[in-house]
């Protein structure tokens, strides 16, 4: 069975109003989805309610053919959003060590992913000492280090330099090449080929 | 019965007759449960204060009602998402914190005379009814300073949820845990304890509150439901 | 994988320093109290000792209370642990134990110190230890799911006075019976608390998860 | 302008909720320990009542004071203040003043309404507040300082301790000399203790600031 | 006296460590300064030096003629970093009401800033409601709110979109005609001229 995601006239509500209404796309396996809209459009929503986090108020999202309330895509996706949930006061290692193998990794590939990202030299140091990108970096040696097929991006190329985009360019086309799934909110245009769906 | 009710329009139109239906059996009870409730001879120990009986512990009886009521429409909310028993559960909780407040004061007036004393903090039945008030204090709070109408209502229908757990506790306290309060002497294995001359009256009386409650929810509820649909025509009107 | 999570609350409320600093500084306030010296006898004080303790212990859960889920909440970390494998309830009952252990825990061990300190019989103060034990974990796990249904709102610290006290108030008089040493209900009063304790374990951690899913979303 | 960010931290901590709650929890568990019973005589309860307010207090500016820099310094908020026109001495000063007013002021009102609920004399409980209202800005003003030296270190919580703990000492000793009420010292342990809290009003500030600008560093 | 930020060979330190040495620089009145560099190499810790809240490891900062250990350029200056030191308890309006009148404009003036934004719809909402993109035209809006010389900008751009960008080029561009200066760290081309510093 081919992974892939589908999602049929879906609307998602916030605060009482609703932000969007029968959207459907369909994302197969190994293509990736920008999705673009101004500021406060529901991308950000919308990655939550296909993450599983945020019931839909009306419509379907069916993910690897079985329709859900959730839990199989709660599990199956790397949500990477505004937020990293990192926390200041541990070490760059221990919280990667955690978040990596909460997902689902081994401790063995979580310091590979670190030193992929080019974090090897920081990983002492407490979050909240890190910089902007490279906490950002810390985020996504996560999608990695733990194998999961859907990836739900949240302006990932944002505090990221030069080169840090092209390496996230690079992991998110090997995702892809391996058959993962790939939906990215951002503003700016992604550095690989992609459908486009405007909010 | 939940099935029909839960269609806001069926709704409606059975409330429409039932509520005064409920308010007239009210009216009626309680008139002749006070008339025979009056006339009953002093108790041998506890005298005239005996009469205090029958609005204490009715009203007790119906705080309890009240919030199973409460718990239900919360669980058929919660999990049915029925816009009725969103609005059911939301026009409860005032009533069931009257009712409950009635049984605290009924109560504490009794407790003068009869224990020489308002109030006892090592009382369990006293406190866990205490609890139960706070418990509906609590849940019209939680309504109340919500922003977001639907997540507000699932977070109150999870605290009346939890709140369930105190009601087996005020019926039983006073057998778990040894109490200055009655016990168990009308609704238990082998029959009531008390004379008929005090026991009809008494369980008029509670007829009659329950029905007064049902009345009062049913109009709140109407009103509830009415409410909202305003509001949502607003927000059609404003798209 | 629960293990890896309890580890890390531990260490972060560590670092936030409920802990060491609330025994400590409970030691002491409570050693201070023997200036008091109210006459020879030693039962006041020992009682003095068994009513800061039980407040001591309330206190130092409720004031830990918003940092459960609210930190979790606002900087993406519930997302994280909402999306990894264990279901949300063993999640949330990890995080009742961890504060728990940090904030009840060291209480309980330091209350006996004082008590005895106190003039209370060495017998009372196990007594003591084993209902500041049992009373902590109903604290901990009824707190926080008062703290996780107030994620809603913005008010939520005078809101979850309002949920969580009247939960509190049992455990509080059941705690206070048992800490009553000597009384005959004593016994009973213990039967009582353990049960509150059990049936929040049991019962906390369904609502808990269902409040920060709502809240999540 | 300092009267805004009065009002800003003061409804932060209220939503976050320090002050109703622990008055509320204060005042129930305090009542709870009538069930306690110490025989007849008020002297013991009203005694437990001077403790349970002191150690009351001593945790709650303990567990409050966390939050008083961490947050602002995490969120970037720490940054902002540094850059209004009010030095951050002034800023310190009145963040304490602010958490003293929603954690220690509620508990000292709660303090003596609970003493004499257990039997202490009027007259005492007028002490008693007065005690706890002077010592709650001596605790505000000496932790924020602990508070705000505790920032550089990642394990702030034990440091805090280490740090705020010995400074606490003396108003505790006053306090609890000072509420025993009749004792002959009373009065001049309150003169202490108003000495110990003006001191720390006036010095703590520069503490804070300097440890401020040290940690935004 | 015009005014002018003059730099001369700065060193910075983080943890022991030097980002940078014999940094110099002079941004006169009515300029625009983008400072580049990858991930790490200490723009924002540059901006933290000039802003007067880190002390430099060496070297001097000049503004406006007068060499101090930065108390002046501390109320001159606006610092709009990776954090906007919103409190998500709060709602929008109260937030820039504090924020703007705690850098010295009046409420009027945070209203006036607030609808230049487009945030007039949303300043009921509390922050932590508010999506990426409109927490930070909050943080914006005081900028326009109350006037300060010197503009210390780090990603200005980041989460906004497409309008956002040209409104933020906008206000930037009407401050620079102002006579005021502008620092921007930043990993894309700014839509202004602007001199380049690279880390
Ligand atoms: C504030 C004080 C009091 C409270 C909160 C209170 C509460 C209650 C409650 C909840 C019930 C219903 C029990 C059940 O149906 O299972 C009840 C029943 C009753 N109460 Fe009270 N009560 C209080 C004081 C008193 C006093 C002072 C008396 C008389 C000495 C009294 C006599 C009774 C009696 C006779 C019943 C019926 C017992 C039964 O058949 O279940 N109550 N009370
Ligand atoms: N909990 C909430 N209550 C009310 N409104 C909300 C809530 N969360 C988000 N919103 C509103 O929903 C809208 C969409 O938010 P969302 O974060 O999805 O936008 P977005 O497309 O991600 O914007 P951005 O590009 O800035 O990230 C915003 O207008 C926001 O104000
Ligand atoms: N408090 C600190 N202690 C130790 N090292 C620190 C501290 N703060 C920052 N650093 C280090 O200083 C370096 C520069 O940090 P800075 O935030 O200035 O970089 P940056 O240029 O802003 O990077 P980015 O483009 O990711 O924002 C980073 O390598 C960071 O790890
Ligand atoms: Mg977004
Ligand atoms: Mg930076």
């Amino acid at each position: 069975m081919i992974t892939a995601l589908e999602v049929n006239d879906l609307a998602v509500a916030r605060g009482g109003r609703r932000l969007f209404e029968k959207l459907a796309f369909r994302l197969d396996a190994g293509r990736m989805l920008a999705i673009a809209g101004p500021n406060g459009s529901g991308k950000t929503s919308l990655l939550r309610a296909i993450a599983g986090l945020l019931r839909p108020a009306a419509g379907t999202i069916v993910f690897e053919g079985a329709e859900d309330s959730g839990h199989a895509r709660r599990t199956a996706c790397h949500l990477l959003g505004h937020q990293e949930g990192l926390k200041g006061s541990r070490t760059a290692a221990e919280e990667l060590a955690f978040q990596a193998r909460w997902c689902g990794a081994s401790p063995a590939a979580a310091e590979l992913a670190a030193s992929r990202l080019g974090l090897s030299r920081l990983m002492g140091l407490e979050v909240h000492r890190l910089s902007a990108g490279q906490k950002r970096r810390l985020a996504l040696a996560r999608l990695i280090a733990a194998k999961r097929p859907l990836w739900l991006l949240d302006e990932p190329l944002a505090p990221l330099d030069i080169a840090g985009r092209d390496l996230a360019a690079e992991l998110m086309s090997e995702h892809l090449a391996g058959g993962g799934l790939i939906l990215a909110a951002t503003h700016d245009l992604l550095p690989l080929p992609a459908d486009r769906l405007e909010l | 019965m939940i099935a029909t009710l839960a269609n806001p329009y069926r709704f409606m139109a059975v409330s429409r007759w039932l509520a005064p239906l409920c308010g007239l059996a009210a009216v009626v009870l309680i008139a002749w449960g006070l008339t025979l409730g009056l006339a009953v001879p002093p108790d041998y120990q506890q005298g005239e204060t005996v009469k205090i009986m029958f609005v204490h512990v009715p009203a007790a009886w119906t705080a309890m009602f009240a919030y199973t009521g409460l718990g239900a429409a919360s669980f058929s909310s919660l999990v049915f998402r029925h816009a009725v028993a969103d609005a059911a559960a939301r026009a409860a909780a005032p009533l069931g914190a009257l009712f409950t407040l009635a049984a605290l004061i009924t109560g504490s007036l009794w407790g003068k005379p009869m224990w020489g004393a308002w109030w006892v903090w090592g009382d369990s039945r006293l406190v866990s009814v205490l609890v139960l008030f706070l418990l509906f204090v609590g849940y019209m709070t939680l309504r109340a300073s919500i922003e977001d109408e639907a997540k507000g209502a699932r977070a109150a229908d999870i605290l009346a949820l939890v709140g369930l757990i105190n009601l087996p506790v005020i019926k039983f306290s006073v057998d778990w845990w040894n109490t200055l309060h009655q016990g168990e002497s009308i609704f238990r294995t082998g029959g009531p304890l008390i004379a008929p001359v005090y026991l009809n009256p008494l369980l008029l009386m509670g007829a009659g509150y329950s029905f007064a409650f049902l009345a009062l929810w049913l109009t709140r509820t109407r009103a509830e439901i009415r409410l909202r649909r305003a509001s949502v025509l607003a927000m059609r009107g404003v798209a | 994988m629960l293990a890896l999570l309890m580890r890390r609350e531990i260490s972060i409320a560590w670092g936030r320093g409920g802990g060491p600093l609330l025994a400590v500084a409970f030691l002491i306030a409570a050693a201070s109290l023997v200036p008091l010296s109210l006459g020879p006898a030693p039962g006041p004080l020992s009682a003095a000792a068994i009513g800061v303790t039980w407040v001591a212990l309330v206190l130092a859960t409720l004031l830990s209370l918003d940092r459960l889920f609210q930190h979790d909440l606002e900087d993406g970390c519930l997302d994280l642990l909402a999306l990894g494998a264990p279901p949300l309830e063993a999640v949330c009952a990890v995080k009742c134990v961890a504060s728990w252990l940090v904030n009840g825990a060291p209480l309980a061990v330091a209350a006996p110190a004082a008590a005895i300190a106190l003039g209370a019989a060495p017998s009372s103060a196990i007594q003591i230890a084993v209902a500041a034990l049992t009373g902590g974990i109903a604290f901990a796990f009824v707190g926080g799911a008062g703290a996780a249904i107030a994620l809603v709102s913005r008010r939520g610290g005078v809101l979850m006075a309002v949920i969580v006290l009247p939960l509190l108030i049992p455990p509080v008089i059941f705690g206070g019976a048992l800490m009553a040493t000597g009384s005959a209900g004593a016994s009973q009063a213990l039967a009582l608390l353990l049960a509150y304790a059990l049936a929040s374990v049991a019962l906390a951690p369904f609502a808990m998860a269902a409040a920060c899913r709502n809240a999540l979303g």
